[in-house]
């Protein structure tokens, strides 16, 4: 717990960066910086899940293991989907989102 | 510690283990005999299934975080069949096409971790178990759509469905952290629901996330294009099973967590099954590559299935099961088709159907079968599944909903006629020529026939699930 | 087996057989077998009815009930009365025959005639249920395989007539699905377990509000099919592009099916619904009558006559369905039965003709009478028969209609009577408008005059159809008695 | 007395039907014509021994004619209306028993030398075979929905026989404008019968003619005569419209359009149905429910008989004027005399000297039906030898013809109601009858008895006298087989007169005795000769008297050439206004609207499937994009509007 920073303000913040992390997934044009949107996403999710254990619920440890998982599964998925990406940068050389959107309708 | 309670995850050991098999596998044997890998790998899922037919006892593991149940262990059975299908059905084209990019074993290592990952999110007890479970299912699926590393739209594919399921599950998490913060708990049976504004923002973030698994409108805009560049097996894969495995986990938790929440979710069930039937319907209606076609297909039947979960008891229930069951069955039969056609002609679109009946009649029959089923014609399968869903929502009085259903069954049928009117009714000068399949394929569309043909009549197994949907309302 | 299950059992048999066989004899000498035994069974299961109607007073007999989904109490409940002894007996007659008209298909032969039995098998199996769920089945059942029958043998733009044949139906069965499913969650009304079970919801008091919204839908969900204004376009096109036998089966059978439904369901169940909608349904038909005798007035296809003269003669059975008397009713079964056996006629008629001519434009052909003597003059009869001519069924039917429409005294209906009754002069015209152009004057194409003569297939189907026509116009005491008797329970309930 | 028997009447030419019809194919003309002659033969002689027991033996107790009733259930409506077959033997049927069989054996017979050669041959006596059938079950009926039946089998053989040539487009035309007609009128019949039937409880002859009942409100079959419509009883609108059905066949005003095109059929059919018998079926058919139309309200729907048979034969005669059709001047004739024959019943009353009309109008019935069929098979006659029907195309045939013109000569007399031939006595008795209860029909009737004398006659000299024609072949007489039913038929015209018809049938089934009305005769013969004298003037030799008169008339004279233009108004009711206004937009309506609309609906739902298809872009980044919007708007919905 943090003196003086209540629970509404850390909250406040990690809404905020949820939505800057929505915000850049839908706006940036290049697959990296969604990717990195996406971990923003999910960083806020868990600092969410770490205060609302120490701050409410402090007996039980839940909410941090939460987010331990939560990080190794970000990173699983970032290695993925970075792997993808080059499989596709080898195919059309680039990594613009534009470059997939060949199947639509 | 009892060690002996550990046989309660008895399907995910066994699993687990198939998994390093192949890897092993891999290893030891010889390049020339990689071929027979896959039937190795077939034969361990085969011999997998048939142990999971055993009964099983119910019980907890790790504190509450991990529960089976006669009717999780049921449905596990139904997963493991429905893959050991897709397996059958894949087999030719694996042995044919990828054997020699390397990737056989791969494929199976992936299908299984997802099986995994689906198991686990069944037999899920808390949140963190479920999102473990949800990723596991996931990401394998999104390696294995970006699968045929040469082909541009399967990259494009497997970048889609990874991104589009980061974001879901992002949305889900946030909603699974409000829930924690109002209720205390991530264990389901220690969390206190309550209508509280806050939770009910948790629930709507979280059920989105899941929704997106399902394919329900508005959270389903990958699906087509993920089926369309991936794999068929892996749009196979997300089509029924994994699917069919969320959507009766979404069942579960309504029925037995969000139960309180009863009158939120009914109304957004209402809503989300309208909107998922007529999207669905209306974009398969112009569809001409059939992976999309099926896409847009498994979306509607996605709408149809909330229909039962108006219901909120062991009708309900029972009517949601059984239809997945059936679902798993019909699609498969469908996708097999595709996957037969594709394999020895490479063609997939709706036009290279034509004829195709006078050439290879017995496929096309399989396909009648399969698509008749989906649509819910008499006396296949298909049929029973979907008039008792139209049952189940009835039994709450949403008649109009009911009658909505059925006019979009009609919708379907006009596009799943399409498809019996290329094979049945035109007459084509290079209508597809004759091919005899392997018998992997032959049994794996047999084995979907004779499920068709037989899980709707009989009604013993419709009794059985209805006795072990009692289970979810118990505590 | 029961007497009843075998109606089914023996055309899945058939099907299944048809299933091994190799070549087109086999193929025809195995549908016929199998429709022959058919029809054996229903005359055998005609006499039956009256051995045990002498002994038994139920509402229904040789009825069985086997349980299939326990927990919705769900059965496969069968039994039959009068009316549906009659209409077994009318189906097996017309498959009977559709089959021998179709003795020269030849294009994938052995699925033409599995299609085609499978609608028999629906057919038969939704008049022996008693069981709403096991009804619709075969309801369903029934409908389905005429989309590949229309699709894959018929003529013309056959790819639109079937889908819009098959939407519409489909369609038609929401309504019907919504009705039922509105009918069973209101059978525990009196306070017993739900249940399908037609004679067991009979004993229910539904309630007015229930009843009220379920009966149009389960009225109109049925009387698509028995072709109701204004939702009767997909049979013109739905018969114009069948073949010959499906026409014959469709219009002949399949919608008898409505009305049956109609009385057995929708009214027999929720009679207050019945009263509560009749004079809106009453409006529908009856200028249905009308307006199908006056559509098939300026029509030139042979099929096109025919099929608009389906839509009036079926709208006379909603008419008198809506009547709420006996003899009306009795009238409704009658006008099924003998539509179903005229316009069969009519159609396997056509068929020949049209296979011999390549055309059913009646402007286009004539003075068949001198080169088709057989045919036309079967034609002829048939026509005369279609316009209610005494001494074929068409004439017993109509006057029960008629006298049982009349028995209601008041304005509306009395209006509606009349309306009805007047059909019977735009019947005879646009008949003998046919048979004037067609049949008779001079031969218009010198090719005709070498057109085959009819086969001995042909003349068996026929003979097949004419037989009923004109036993039921000459001693239709029997038949009516044995409808009349089995209207008592229907009439309790008003 | 058992008349049982009686059944076989109409049987025995039934399965000779049956016969000739299933085998019209393969039966040859020889054997057909035994069969069929040897059928109606044994009904003859059936008829005429029940004629001879029934009015001389057994038929009279107390001075009442019995009504002898044998019949089966052959269906039932509901518990009180049901339809009977069977047989009624009273005076009227016995009478008409022995027209219809003798006419019917004449015409057998000619038929045999008439339609020899004929390819048809076989069917045409197995067509006459169904028309005897029914003929014999409409005179036998014993309720009203028998009579039906048997009304529209006779309407339906009529059509075969017209149509019997069937290649020839009039004739097709003809024949479906009979049937159209006929069946036109039976609408109003029918409904008269579901009237009778609901308001009186049953279609029985015997129930519904009971005299006693018939003057009693509170009897069962009268209990509901007070309600009323449009200011009638609904027993008087009821009888209205059956007698509608019966002006329909006897081709009364306005429903007699049908009858001059009818002469398209075969002559002895012409004789047989549309001269004879089947045409007299509406007067018939008013005998038959005499009672009711006398009894019910004071007889207003007998007033509606009596003056649209009075108009009726005004009409047909001032039609037969000027005709050159000889078979249509006849057919005219026949419209004129049933006419007549309405027309008397109209006016008769009801019990002893008061039912005069009614008898007289039978005896007409009878007595026409013999000249008119004799004419006919003269006409049959002269056209087999001349092959023409128009008038121009004969004269001076008396030279060929013997036989055949003084038979005409016989009939035409007969028919002008010349003393003693049989017309003059059923003619007298009509005028007389109707002296006495109608003024104004009275003079119709005497002027029209004055313009029949003058066409036949017209019809006479212009056929046998007149121009001497140059024949192509030069005609013959007829051979025997078509002579003989001539010369016979000559034989009963001449007497038939005599037969003291009051005696046998009267309404009350009570003979009594009739005697000459010495000054009405003496009007009516006068008339008749003057007719016949203005005839002999113009006509006897070749004159242009004719031209001068028609040309001086020449309005009139074109009006009632063309028929008073009646067909032209049917033409252009059902061209212009059924089939084009009516029926050709309903067809339409149907295509375009009705289905059109269904059409629509699948049509837009593929156009709404194109129209959303943008939402599908493919990018990544609106799928993103709509399911963040999808969670907003569930949880606006959930949080902010439904809690």
């Amino acid at each position: 717990m943090i003196q003086g920073v209540s629970i509404y303000e850390i909250l406040t913040v990690t809404t905020l960066l949820f939505f800057i992390g929505i915000y850049g997934f839908i706006t940036r044009k290049n697959l990296i910086s969604i990717l990195l949107s996406v971990e923003l996403i999910l960083n806020s999710v868990a600092i969410n899940f770490v205060v609302i254990n120490k701050y409410l619920y402090p007996d039980m440890l839940q909410g941090v293991y939460f987010s331990v998982f939560i990080i190794a599964v970000a990173a699983a998925e970032t290695a993925l989907a970075i792997s993808i990406i080059i499989n596709l940068y080898r195919l059309v050389t680039s990594v613009e989102v534009k470059a997939t959107e060949t199947m639509k309708f | 510690m009892d060690f002996s309670s550990l046989l309660l995850m008895r399907h995910e050991f066994i699993l687990t283990a198939l998994l390093l098999l192949m890897i092993v596998a891999e290893i030891v044997v010889s390049e020339q005999n990689k071929k027979n890998l896959v039937n190795f790998g077939v034969l361990l899922f085969a011999i997998h299934t048939a142990i999971g037919l055993l009964p099983l006892a119910d019980g907890v593991l790790f504190g509450g975080m991990f529960k089976t149940t006669v009717l999780t262990h049921f449905f596990k059975s139904v997963l493991n069949i429905g893959v050991l299908i897709l397996l059958l059905q894949s087999a030719d084209w694996l042995r044919d096409k990828v054997v020699s990019q390397q990737k056989a074993t791969e494929f199976f290592m992936l299908i299984f971790s997802s099986l995994l990952g689906l198991y686990f999110m069944i037999s899920a007890g808390d949140f963190l178990m479920f999102y473990i479970g949800l990723e596991l299912s996931t990401l394998p699926v999104a390696a294995l759509a970006a699968y045929e590393s040469l082909k541009q739209k399967s990259s494009e594919s497997g970048i889609k469905l990874i991104l589009s399921a980061a974001l879901a599950s992002g949305t889900s998490l946030f909603g699974i952290t409000m829930m924690y913060a109002t209720s205390g708990s991530l264990f389901f049976d220690m969390m206190t629901i309550t209508a509280s504004n806050l939770t009910i923002l948790g629930f709507l973030m979280f059920f989105a996330g899941l929704a997106f698994k399902i394919s329900l409108a508005p959270f389903h805009f990958w699906t087509a294009d993920v089926y369309e560049g991936a794999p068929i097996s892996v749009a196979s894969y997300l089509s029924v099973i994994s699917k069919g495995a969320a959507a009766f986990v979404l069942m579960i938790l309504l029925f037995t967590l969000f139960r309180p929440l009863e009158s939120i979710w009914v109304n957004l069930m209402y809503g989300v099954a309208l909107l998922t039937m007529f999207i669905g319907n209306l974009f398969a209606i112009r569809q001409q590559n059939l992976k999309r076609f099926l896409a847009f297909s498994s979306i509607a039947q996605a709408g149809f299935i909330l229909l039962g979960l108006l219901s909120v008891d062991q009708l309900g229930a029972t009517t949601v099961i059984y239809f997945i069951m059936i679902y798993v069955f019909s699609n498969l039969g469908a996708f097999g088709v595709v996957q037969a056609i594709s394999n020895q002609t490479g063609k997939e679109n709706i036009d290279d159907y034509d004829g195709l009946y006078r050439t290879n009649p017995k496929l096309s029959l399989v396909m009648l079968l399969a698509l008749f089923s989906l649509a819910g014609i008499p006396p296949v399968a298909g049929f029973f599944g979907k008039i008792f869903l139209f049952t189940a929502a009835a039994s709450q009085g949403y008649y109009l909903l009911v009658f909505i259903g059925v006019v979009n069954v009609t919708i379907a049928l006009y596009y799943y006629l399409l498809v019996v009117r290329a094979m049945f009714l035109r007459k084509s000068e290079n209508a597809i020529p004759y091919f005899k399949s392997k018998w992997m394929m032959k049994l794996g569309l047999t084995i979907t026939v004779l499920g068709i043909l037989i899980i709707g009549m009989y009604s013993p197994l419709y009794e059985y699930i209805f006795e072990i949907s009692n289970l979810i309302f118990k505590s | 087996m029961d007497i009843l299950s075998l109606f089914v059992t023996v055309p899945v048999l058939t099907i299944l057989f048809l299933a091994f066989t190799k070549n087109l004899q086999q193929v025809r000498i195995v549908s016929l077998t199998g429709m022959l035994v058919q029809l054996g069974m229903a005359i055998n299961l005609l006499f039956a009815y009256f051995r045990e109607r002498a002994v038994n007073t139920d509402i229904m007999v040789f009825t069985k009930d086997y349980v299939w989904f326990e927990s919705l109490n769900i059965h496969y409940a069968i039994g039959v009365d009068g009316i549906s002894v009659a209409l077994i007996l009318l189906t097996s007659i017309v498959v009977l025959a559709g089959v021998f008209i179709s003795w020269k298909v030849a294009d994938l032969s052995k699925e033409f005639f599995i299609s085609l039995i499978v609608l028999a098998t629906g057919v038969f199996g939704f008049f022996i249920s008693l069981d709403l769920f096991t009804m619709f089945v075969f309801y369903e059942i029934a409908v389905i395989p005429m989309y590949l029958l229309i699709g894959i043998w018929g003529s013309g733009p056959k790819e639109y007539s079937a889908m819009k044949l098959t939407l519409m139906l489909m369609g038609a069965s929401a309504l019907l699905l919504v009705g039922i499913l509105g009918i069973y969650f209101n059978s525990n009304a009196d306070g017993g377990a739900l249940t399908f079970n037609i004679l067991e919801i009979a004993q229910v008091n539904i309630p007015f509000e229930a009843q009220r919204l379920f009966f149009p839908l389960t009225f109109l969900g049925f009387a698509v099919l028995g072709a109701l204004f204004p939702f009767h376009t997909w049979s013109p096109d739905g018969h114009a592009s069948a073949p010959t036998a499906v026409s014959m089966l469709h219009a002949g059978v399949l919608m008898k099916l409505g009305g049956y439904g109609i009385f057995r369901v929708a009214m027999y169940l929720l009679p207050l619904g019945a009263i509560d909608w009749s004079t809106f349904f009453i409006v529908l038909s009856s200028f249905g009558v009308i307006y199908g005798a006056l559509a098939a007035l300026r029509q030139n296809d042979l099929k096109y006559i025919n099929a608009y003269s389906s839509v009036s003669h079926l709208g006379m059975v909603l008419v008198a369905l809506l009547m709420m008397n006996k003899t009306a009713w009795n009238g409704a079964i009658l006008q099924s039965l003998s539509h179903g056996f005229m316009t069969a006629l009519f159609f396997a008629l056509i068929g020949m003709i049209y296979e011999r001519t390549h055309t059913r434009d009646i402007q286009k052909l004539g003075g068949l009478l001198k080169v088709l003597p057989f045919i036309s003059a079967t034609y002829v009869i048939a026509g005369l028969a279609n316009l209610g001519l005494p001494g074929f069924s068409g004439f017993v039917a109509e006057m029960n209609i008629f006298v049982g429409a009349f028995e209601n005294a008041d304005l509306f209906r009395r209006v509606a009577t009349v309306v009805v009754v007047s059909a019977i002069v735009v019947t005879a015209v646009y008949i003998l408008r046919v048979v004037g152009i067609m049949l008779m004057g001079p031969v218009k194409n010198e090719e005709f005059n070498n057109l085959p003569a009819s086969t001995w297939f042909e003349r068996y189907g026929v003979y097949l159809l004419l037989i009923p026509i004109a036993g039921m116009g000459i001693a239709p005491l029997w038949l009516s008695d044995m409808i009349l008797e089995s209207l008592t329970p229907f009439i309790a309930r008003f | 007395m058992d008349f049982t028997y009686t059944i076989l009447i109409p049987l025995i030419p039934l399965a000779v039907f049956l016969i000739l019809g299933i085998g019209s194919l393969k039966i040859k003309e020889n054997v057909a014509g035994i069969v069929g002659v040897a059928g109606l033969l044994t009904s003859t002689i059936l008829s005429y021994y029940t004629a001879f027991q029934y009015f001389f033996n057994v038929g009279k107790v107390n001075g009442i004619y019995q009504t002898f009733v044998e019949q089966t259930r052959w269906m039932n409506f509901t518990d009180t209306l049901h339809i009977d077959m069977g047989v009624l033997i009273d005076p009227i049927s016995v009478m008409m028993l022995v027209v219809v069989s003798t006419i019917s054996l004449m015409v057998h017979l000619y038929s045999r030398g008439y339609m020899h050669g004929d390819q048809g041959f076989t069917r045409f006596f197995a067509y006459l075979s169904l028309f005897s059938f029914s003929m014999y079950g409409l005179v036998l009926a014993t309720n009203l929905f028998q009579i039906y039946i048997f009304w529209e089998l006779v309407g339906v053989s009529s059509f075969l026989l017209i149509g019997y040539y069937y290649t020839k487009p009039s004739a097709v035309a003809a024949s479906k404008k009979a049937f159209i007609v006929t069946r036109f009128a039976d609408f109003g019949f029918l409904m008269g019968i579901l009237m009778i039937g609901y308001y009186t409880g049953t279609f029985d002859f015997m129930t519904l003619n009971n005299p006693t009942a018939l003057q009693d409100l509170t009897s069962p079959i009268m209990q509901n005569a007070g309600i009323t419509f449009m200011g009638f009883s609904v027993i008087t609108t009821a009888l209205v419209l059956i007698f509608a059905g019966g002006a329909g066949k006897s081709a009364m005003f306005p429903l007699h359009i049908w009858l001059p095109d009818a002469m398209e059929g075969p002559t002895p059919v012409s004789a047989l149905i549309h001269a004879a018998t089947m045409v007299v079926a509406g007067v018939y058919l008013v005998a038959r429910l005499f009672p009711m139309f006398y009894f019910v309200e004071g007889g207003i729907a007998l007033e509606v008989v009596a003056y649209v048979g009075g108009f009726s034969s005004l009409i047909a005669a001032l039609i037969a004027l000027t005709q050159h059709d000889i078979k249509r001047v006849l057919a005219f004739s026949t419209m004129s005399q049933i006419g007549y024959m309405m027309m008397a019943l109209g006016i008769s009353g009801y019990g002893d000297v008061d039912g005069l009309g009614f008898t007289a109008s039978m005896f007409h019935l009878f007595t026409h039906a013999m000249f008119k069929a004799l004419l006919f098979l003269g006409a049959g006659s002269v056209i087999h030898a001349v092959h023409s029907n128009v008038l121009q195309d004969m004269g001076g045939l008396r030279k060929y013809m013997p036989i055949t013109n003084i038979t005409f000569l016989i009939a035409a007399l007969a028919i002008a109601g010349v003393p003693p031939f049989a017309g003059f006595f059923s003619k007298d008795e009509i005028l007389a009858a109707a002296y006495e209860s109608n003024q104004l029909l009275f003079w119709v009737e005497w002027v029209v008895a004055g313009l029949t004398a003058f066409y036949m006659f017209r019809l006479y000299f212009g056929i046998f006298w007149g121009k001497d024609t140059i024949y192509k072949h030069t005609p013959h007489e007829s051979p025997l087989s078509m002579t003989l039913p001539l010369m016979f038929l000559a034989v009963v015209s001449a007497i038939a007169g005599f037969v003291p018809f009051s005696q046998f049938i009267s309404p009350d089934l009570v003979g009594y005795t009739t005697h000459i009305h010495m000054n009405i005769a003496a009007m009516s013969v006068g008339v008749g000769v003057l007719g016949i004298a203005i005839a002999w003037i113009m006509y006897k030799k070749e004159t242009n008297i004719a031209d001068k008169i028609s040309s001086a008339f020449g309005f009139l004279y074109q009006w009632t050439f063309r028929k008073f233009y009646i067909d032209e108004l049917y033409l252009f009711i059902t061209r212009e206004i059924i089939f084009k206004r009516i029926a050709q937009p309903f067809a339409w309506f149907d295509k375009k609207v009705v289905d059109g609309t269904m059409n629509l609906i699948g049509n837009s739902t593929v156009d709404a499937s194109k129209k959303i298809k943008g939402l599908q872009s493919g990018k990544v980044q609106d799928y993103a994009f709509a399911f963040i919007s999808g969670v907003v708007i569930i949880v606006m919905v959930f949080i902010y509007f439904m809690n």
